[in-house]
């Protein structure tokens, strides 16, 4: 039965598994391979040791500032994503009528195309013309010049992303309705109120779920693209202007690689992103262990 | 879905999807008639994206055979095109290359070869919205200004109008070395050094240039607070001069029925009026290309005095002596009036320095730091100091070892 | 302690009425068990105590007070789930501490209560555990455990013995049963399964289609069924139903007719049945009631109800056998009965028997309105 | 959270309402956008309501930028890409749910940790391998990965949802003869249809929006796809006109209708997909 | 139809052994239920007949044909799951036909034998419903349904009944043993419920951790149990276990001494203990063979063995009472007694009452092996 068994798993997943090892596995040995070459695409990788990983890390003028803006708008937009896509999925997970409505409002904006969003929010935070200036204007504030601004731009860009959480929201949405009811009525004939049941109770039962969405909210902020490049693009500043206060890395790494074909600059900063990805979702999970109650 | 792929014989000609696409329809639709034996596939692409898409063909060995190569590009693309120095010599007389003004056909050379004919150019030039002038009663610019000059007026420009508009006296051109390196140029400095071996931006002269540029904003608030240029800058009509402007904008001003402007060569800085920046747009050859022949009629046809004509006529400028004087009578009623001024802008241009690393070290290392000095976070000896020790460190690791490679 | 009060308590979800004019004295420290079928509005009843649902029309009282309008967590109540809703997350030590932690109780005492209600139910070594790492009846104890530490006025349990085995379920009634006794703390008790109400309720509350049917002690709805429904319902195997006539037999008294053969009516009765010749009716009659005539008649029981059956399957108990009769001409008015039978008798599947049946225990229901005779 | 969700609770409702107008405000601004005239989007201080609505910018924009070739391209790969990654995913899926190989979870825990993997890692050398196929600018690098399960999400979700029914259904169906395509075609797939919506859904949206792809791999404009045609859009900053904003939105608004109406429709089972499928790691 | 036989089979999951050296001959026909507790290996053996599991070790044959290396789908069987796992997607009609269906019968035919089917098993009505607008009882037969129509050589079926509530589970019960005569397919069926077990099965394997106990027809196990585990599991409630020791009474007669009281050795079992003085054993007593002495004696009890016992607690069933008691006295050598009275019994919780014992129908076993003495 075994060999009838893994003959089928392997007829099964064989579209899969090929896959995988064509356009990932396979990539993904050669771009390391690329790493340690210097390669214009025009002629052949030449081989140059670790030279593109200590230029990076010692010469660039652009990797730690690159670095240094991913990590802020990391550290500064998972946590505050993470916050409002709970709050939005707890006053969301009713069953009042009308309901779907409002899901819709509050998911549509992360199935926007980024392309869309972007140019969308340029406009917004146009400094003359732009919604955000027009209002603060109403309240009598002058606002930044959002988008040529060292200071301002990525607080726009956060302020831009933050707007998709829906993502998340769904995701906390589904979780949350997982919560068996009989709970929440035990926890009330204890004595809890709202918000011990919200800590007691709403707070451990999802914690898988805030788990996974800060998983891949950290991997998805480590490797913001699209954003930033149509927000550069779209606003005149240039990408990762100005003064490479948007240059998020895989927009730095995107622009070495295609931009200038550096290729082999770019592959070792691809890899140097993957392993950092791998050591945070690697400590992720051993936090976890701490906090996430496991279901079964 | 392969079957997009061009046949054989059919040459392909990669083109920008921008406001002159019904001027390259039409061009191929004639050529289709002229030369019906050459059948001709046009690969249109977004304009944002037209290099990028051109060198991940190039990479893929599917460059198209005939694509757009201004001379900023062509030290970098120098090993995918065509020389077409025996073409250009053997057809000389057809050409007419003498036709070409001097300076033109000077800056279409790279290091004596032929690569590419260009089709028009873009000269730095000082661009005036009239309306303005004369609303505040200020002569409108003169050949002979100096920066002071420009300043004042612009100072005379900036104004807020009884309805809460704000005028600004002149535009900026950020994020690109497009109107710093002509101040810079004219104020004696440059980037780099004639070899582009080593940034020189923090030679005293070169700061200066930076100084003026950035002084506009910081000291004579002349132009609008960063970002905050009033939407579409010059074309918007709320900005009274646009120095360092281009002149592929001519179509598209020429489309706004209210904007009555002209133009006048860039005042002259305090080393030189020389400075401003000189570059081609133009057509090469792809080395992979098995019908170069073919391909050269093509670009002879767009380079014809015929095809210079229609591009003239539809806004460009004229890379041929004989359709200038030609049109001469029919371009006065068209803007810019002072259309003279652009073939003198000629003998104050400069070329870009010829490096395939030009554009990394400006837009990319250089730039940002110009980028904090326009915030307020460096002075402009600072941002050149800063900026020519990132660019000599990016030569010495990088860049030296890569055009060497 | 507290009595609850049911005072004509209506229950509606959209059009769906799931109590209707509800009823009910439950005494102070009393075991009520609350039965009937799937769907009946029991757990609806009960929820209505603890303040999870909302009450649609009438009061209820626990001890003086009317709570319609108190917050559960105000009520001083404790439930049972029928799942458990254990905290998964949580230790059994802290899924029973958790209510008195709540209301602020110092940790001294809640230990001091934990560890009695623990050695009570002996579950004193799983307290580290979290729920997941016990078994079925363990956790029902922690559920239990939890209710109890809260020292409430009112318990309620909603089938809480459904997700045991057969045999922790047989046990733990016992235990449910003792523990109410040393605690005497009023309970309702929610289940489906009337083997689970008669051997634990002091009093039973048969409901159906959100009715109450019948309250009362266990034997007495045993033996004295208001209805046809409480009486097919209590009682496994179900009370056989014959459905018949009043009529006189030839000596003049009167009978049951149910085609096949006809019933004495016992004497006790018969003054009830009197003028009712003619009437439609239902004869009831328990599976225990009926015996195998070949083996030592019981005391008491005429052998004048004397009848043939046909044995279609036997099923053996042990010291019990059930038997499936089939009795009456195939076809005409054939007539299938389940009798319990001594374990000793002799019956074999596909054979014929006679069978004793005791009609002073017999019962009569009107065939229209389904009330009992007798 | 209340256990009586039937009492309408008026605090939440009016959270939700102003939490939805901010999140409106930008999508009412580009629709506003849209119908505005070119002056009007220019205006200073700015026009909030177009003086005439100019439903004809929609016309406009799909005249001048091809929107209709854009959006057949695009409704193609759309097309295409769901089907394909139903397909593969759920096969896969199938296989690690169910059906036993010793190494199968060695394996799954690599799949599933191409998800920390940038994308970046791999564009070059499958620009490459893409060069050597020809596949550039060709359709093929846009439909053919998703075919092979390269949507490793959608592996992963629909093997969780998969988990959760009850392995009795695939037995029932062995011991009555039926193969494993069978059981999959007959038996797994309609159960697990909230799920395949949900992987649907995404991989819709995914592609619809994807600008990365069609922009490295396509050069030829006829093959262009909407994202990349919104950034021809862009590309005409750069001239003096000034970016054409008022047909910009109403592209955008477009790009943005058919995925309102599919998250609206298939919202209920889209969530429905999620839960129970179960995000645990 | 077919025998199954079973030749030393053993399953084991890494270092699990979940079967253990299990031979086992299921004659053609017969209807063979897999007895135990969980966890015992029921549903492996069954699944591994079914091909569902491998076989680690022996050989399992159904008719003369051996089955170890054959496809599920081609061993001529049918099975019923536990949750039935019927299609949902499918309705009734398509659940039942699929199996037909994929063996590409002509669907004359498929229609013939489900109409044939359904009529028999009372599901005509809802061919065209899905399951989910079934109660659990109709889904339970349409599960049945699916296997008849295949008209396997083996029907396997594991817990069927567990899904069903009381009620209906005691019906089904009889039904399905009706199906099994009319249809004569061997079947084999497991369960963990000793009650179904001992109604149903021809003959009963009683299994524990893996190992097969004891296979015999239900009455034989129920009063030959062959060793202290089966005697324990057979039966409801269990049968009492008293410690203690043979002993010589002053008459000179071997006894058995369980502290609290002595009891006699019944005559015909005499020789076997002859020679056990000091042997130290467990003395078994179902609750059934205890009756309340101040009733009628029923016949042939002797009269000697009598106790005197506390009630604990009173569990009434309707006609037959579940008396937990306390025999011995408290703290020295009490001993908890189950015994199941005559509903007429005056016994009531708290009050002192006399229990006679029917010795004669007492077990004993061997307290070191656990093997049945008599
Ligand atoms: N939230 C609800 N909305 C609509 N109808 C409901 C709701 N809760 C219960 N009902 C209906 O009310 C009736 C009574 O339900 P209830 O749960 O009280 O039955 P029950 O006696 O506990 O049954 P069970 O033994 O199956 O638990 C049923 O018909 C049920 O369908
Ligand atoms: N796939 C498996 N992997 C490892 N151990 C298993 C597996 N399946 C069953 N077992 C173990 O084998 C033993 C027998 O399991 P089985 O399911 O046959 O018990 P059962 O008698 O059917 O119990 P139940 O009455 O609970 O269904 C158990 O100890 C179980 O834990
Ligand atoms: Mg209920
Ligand atoms: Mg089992």
């Amino acid at each position: 039965m075994e060999t009838r068994e893994k003959k089928w798993f392997w007829t099964m997943a064989a579209p899969a598994v090929t896959g995988f090892v064509f356009f990932v596995l396979g990539p993904m040995l050669y771009s390391l391979f690329l790493s340690f070459t210097k390669f214009d695409v025009v002629s052949p990788p030449v081989w140059i040791g670790t030279g593109n990983y200590s230029y990076l890390l010692h010469d660039d003028p652009a990797f730690w500032p690159s670095v240094r803006v991913t990590l802020i708008f990391t550290a500064v937009s998972v946590p505050l994503a993470l916050i409002i896509a709970l709050i939005v999925a707890l006053l969301l997970n009713t069953n009042v009528r009308g309901i779907g409505v409002f899901r819709t409002i509050y998911y549509l904006p992360s199935l926007l195309p980024s392309v869309a969003s972007g140019v969308l929010w340029v406009w917004v935070f146009d400094p003359n013309v732009g919604l955000f200036n027009s209002l603060l204007r109403l309240i009598g504030i002058q606002g930044p010049g959002w988008t040529s601004s060292v200071v301002w731009a990525l607080p726009a860009l956060i302020i831009m992303s933050l707007w998709g959480f829906g993502g998340s929201m769904v995701i906390f949405l589904a979780g949350l309705q997982g919560v068996s009811r009989s709970l929440y009525e035990a926890a009330s004939l204890d004595g809890a109120g709202p918000w011990e049941k919200f800590v007691h109770v709403t707070i451990p039962q999802i914690s898988p779920v805030i788990f996974f969405n800060l998983t891949t909210g950290l991997i998805g902020a480590m490797k913001v693209f699209d954003n930033a490049y149509v927000f550069g693009a779209a606003s005149g500043a240039g990408p990762g202007g100005p003064a490479r206060a948007t240059l998020f890395y895989v927009l730095n790494l995107y622009q070495k690689a295609f931009n200038y074909f550096h290729m082999g600059l770019g592959s070792a900063m691809a890899w140097l992103l993957f392993i950092a990805i791998m050591v945070l979702t690697a400590i992720n999970f051993l936090l976890a262990k701490r906090w996430v109650h496991q279901a079964n | 879905r392969d079957s997009r792929v061009a046949s054989p014989r059919e040459l392909t000609w990669m083109l920008p999807s921008d406001l002159d696409r019904p001027l390259y329809e039409g061009i191929l639709r004639d050529f289709a008639q002229a030369h019906p034996e050459i059948p001709i596939k046009p690969v249109w692409v977004t304009p944002g994206q037209y290099q990028v898409k051109l060198r991940t063909l190039l990479a893929a060995n599917q460059a198209p055979d005939i694509f757009r190569c201004g001379d900023v590009w062509v030290a970098n693309m120098l090993p995918f095109l065509h020389d077409i120095t025996p073409l250009v010599e053997r057809d000389a007389q057809q050409i007419d290359l003498d036709d070409i003004y001097p300076e033109v056909r000077a800056a279409s050379c790279y290091k004596c070869r032929y690569y590419f004919i260009p089709s028009w150019y873009n000269v730095s030039l000082l661009y005036y919205n009239k309306k303005l002038f004369d609303e505040r009663g200020v002569a409108y610019p003169r050949a002979d200004w100096t920066w002071d000059n420009y300043i004042q007026a612009a100072r005379k420009l900036t104004y807020r109008r009884p309805n809460g508009d704000q005028i600004w006296g002149s535009d900026m051109t950020t994020g690109w070395w497009g109107e710093w390196l002509i101040y810079v140029r004219q104020s004696g400095g440059d980037l780099f050094d004639p070899s582009v071996e080593r940034c020189t931006l923090d030679s005293p002269s070169a700061v200066r240039g930076l100084e003026f540029y950035f002084d506009r904003m910081s000291q004579y608030h002349v132009v609008a607070p960063l970002g905050f240029s009033p939407p579409n800058g010059f074309a918007g009509g709320k900005i009274a001069m646009l120095p360092g402007g281009h002149v592929g904008s001519w179509v598209t001003y020429n489309k706004l029925p209210n904007l009555d402007w002209d133009i006048q060569v860039m005042p002259r800085g305090p080393f030189s009026q020389k400075g401003g920046e000189i570059a081609m747009d133009s057509w090469g050859i792809s080395k992979t290309c098995n019908n170069p022949e073919a391909a050269w009629t093509l670009i002879k046809f767009i380079t014809s005095k015929d095809g210079i004509r229609r591009q003239v006529l539809d806004g460009h400028l004229s890379i041929r002596r004989s359709v200038s004087a030609e049109l001469k009578q029919q371009l006065t009623s068209r803007r810019p009036a002072n259309r003279d001024a652009s073939y003198r802008a000629l003998q104050f241009g400069q070329r870009i320095p010829q490096s395939p690393d030009f554009i990394e070290l400006a837009i990319d290392i250089v730039q940002p730091e110009v980028d904090l000095m326009l915030q307020g976070r460096q002075s402009p000896k600072q941002a050149a100091h800063k900026a020519a020790a990132a660019a000599n460190q990016f030569m010495k690791v990088l860049g030296r070892s890569r055009s060497k490679g | 302690m507290a009595s609850v009060v049911f005072e004509q308590i209506y229950k509606r979800y959209g059009t769906v009425t799931a109590v209707k004019n509800l009823s009910l004295e439950v005494r102070d420290c009393e075991f009520m068990v609350l039965v009937g079928p799937s769907g009946c509005g029991k757990t609806t009843a009960l929820r209505m105590i603890a303040g999870l649902e909302e009450i649609t029309e009438g009061r209820i009282k626990i001890g003086d007070k009317v709570v319609n309008d108190i917050e559960p967590r105000d009520r001083d109540i404790a439930m049972v789930f029928q799942n458990y809703a254990l905290y998964p997350h949580m230790s059994v030590y802290d899924n029973m501490a958790f209510g008195l932690k709540i209301r602020r109780m110092p940790k001294s005492e809640i230990d001091a209560r934990l560890a009695e209600a623990a050695k009570q139910l002996g579950i004193d070594q799983y307290l580290h555990r979290r729920p997941k790492e016990l078994s079925g009846g363990q956790r029902q104890r922690v559920a239990l455990g939890r209710a109890i530490v809260r020292e409430p006025q009112v318990f309620l349990m909603d089938e809480p013995l459904s997700n045991l085995d057969a045999k922790l379920r047989v046990q733990t009634r016992a235990e449910l049963i003792k523990l109410h006794r040393r605690l005497g703390i009023t309970t309702i008790y929610v289940t489906h399964d009337q083997v689970e109400a008669m051997t634990m309720g002091d009093r039973i509350a048969v409901m159906k289609d959100g009715v109450l049917q019948q309250c009362d002690s266990p034997m007495e709805i045993y033996r004295k069924p208001v209805n046809l429904f409480v009486a097919g319902f209590i009682g496994t195997p179900s009370m056989n139903f014959l459905p018949g006539t009043v009529t006189e037999s030839i000596d003049g008294e009167l009978v049951v007719d149910v085609k096949a053969f006809t019933f004495d009516i016992p004497a006790e009765h018969k003054e009830r049945v009197a003028g009712m010749k003619g009437r439609k009716v239902i004869l009831g009659m328990r599976p225990a009631d009926m015996f195998d005539a070949s083996l030592k008649n019981p005391v008491g029981v005429s052998a004048r109800n004397c009848l043939t059956a046909l044995v279609d399957v036997v099923e053996p108990m042990g010291d019990i056998v059930t038997a499936y009769l089939k009795v009456g001409d195939a076809g005409v008015c054939e007539v299938d009965l389940v009798a319990t039978l001594d374990g000793q008798t002799g019956a074999k599947s596909g054979a014929k028997m006679s069978v004793l049946v005791d009609v002073s225990r017999s019962h009569l229901f009107d065939a229209e309105t389904e009330e009992a005779i007798y | 959270m209340s256990e009586r969700i039937n009492k309408s609770p008026i605090g939440p409702v009016a959270a939700l309402v102003i939490g939805s107008i901010a999140m409106l405000l930008p999508l009412g601004w580009m629709l506003l956008t849209s119908l505005k005239t070119f002056p009007e989007v220019l205006a200073y201080p700015p026009v909030w309501w177009p003086a005439h609505p100019q439903w004809n910018n929609y016309i406009e924009a799909f005249r001048q930028f091809h929107f209709a070739g854009y959006l057949r391209n695009s409704l193609f790969l759309v097309a295409l890409n769901v089907t394909g990654t139903l397909v593969s995913c759920t096969m896969a899926a199938y296989a690690f749910a169910f059906l036993e190989w010793r190494h199968k979870n060695i394996l799954f825990g690599l799949l599933l940790s191409s998800m920390m993997l940038p994308g970046q890692v791999t564009v070059i050398p499958l620009f490459q391998l893409y060069v050597k196929l020809h596949w550039i600018n060709t359709y093929w690098p846009l439909t053919i990965p998703s075919w092979l399960g390269c949507n490793v999400f959608g592996i992963f979700l629909l093997r969780q949802f998969f988990l959760t029914i009850p392995k009795d259904y695939l037995n029932a169906a062995r011991i009555d003869g039926a193969s494993e395509w069978l059981i999959l075609r007959k038996v797994i797939i309609p159960m697990a249809s909230p799920a395949l919506l949900t992987v649907g859904v995404f991989t819709f949206v995914g592609s619809w929006n994807d600008l990365w792809g069609p922009l490295i791999f396509l050069h030829d404009e006829r093959l262009y796809t909407l994202p990349v045609g919104l950034m021809n859009f862009i590309g005409m900053a750069g001239t003096a006109e000034g970016t054409p904003w008022h047909l910009m939105m109403a592209v955008a608004t477009t790009m943005m209708l058919p995925i309102v109406m599919l998250f609206f429709f298939a919202q209920k089972s889209f969530i429905e997909g999620i839960a129970t499928a179960g995000i645990k790691e």
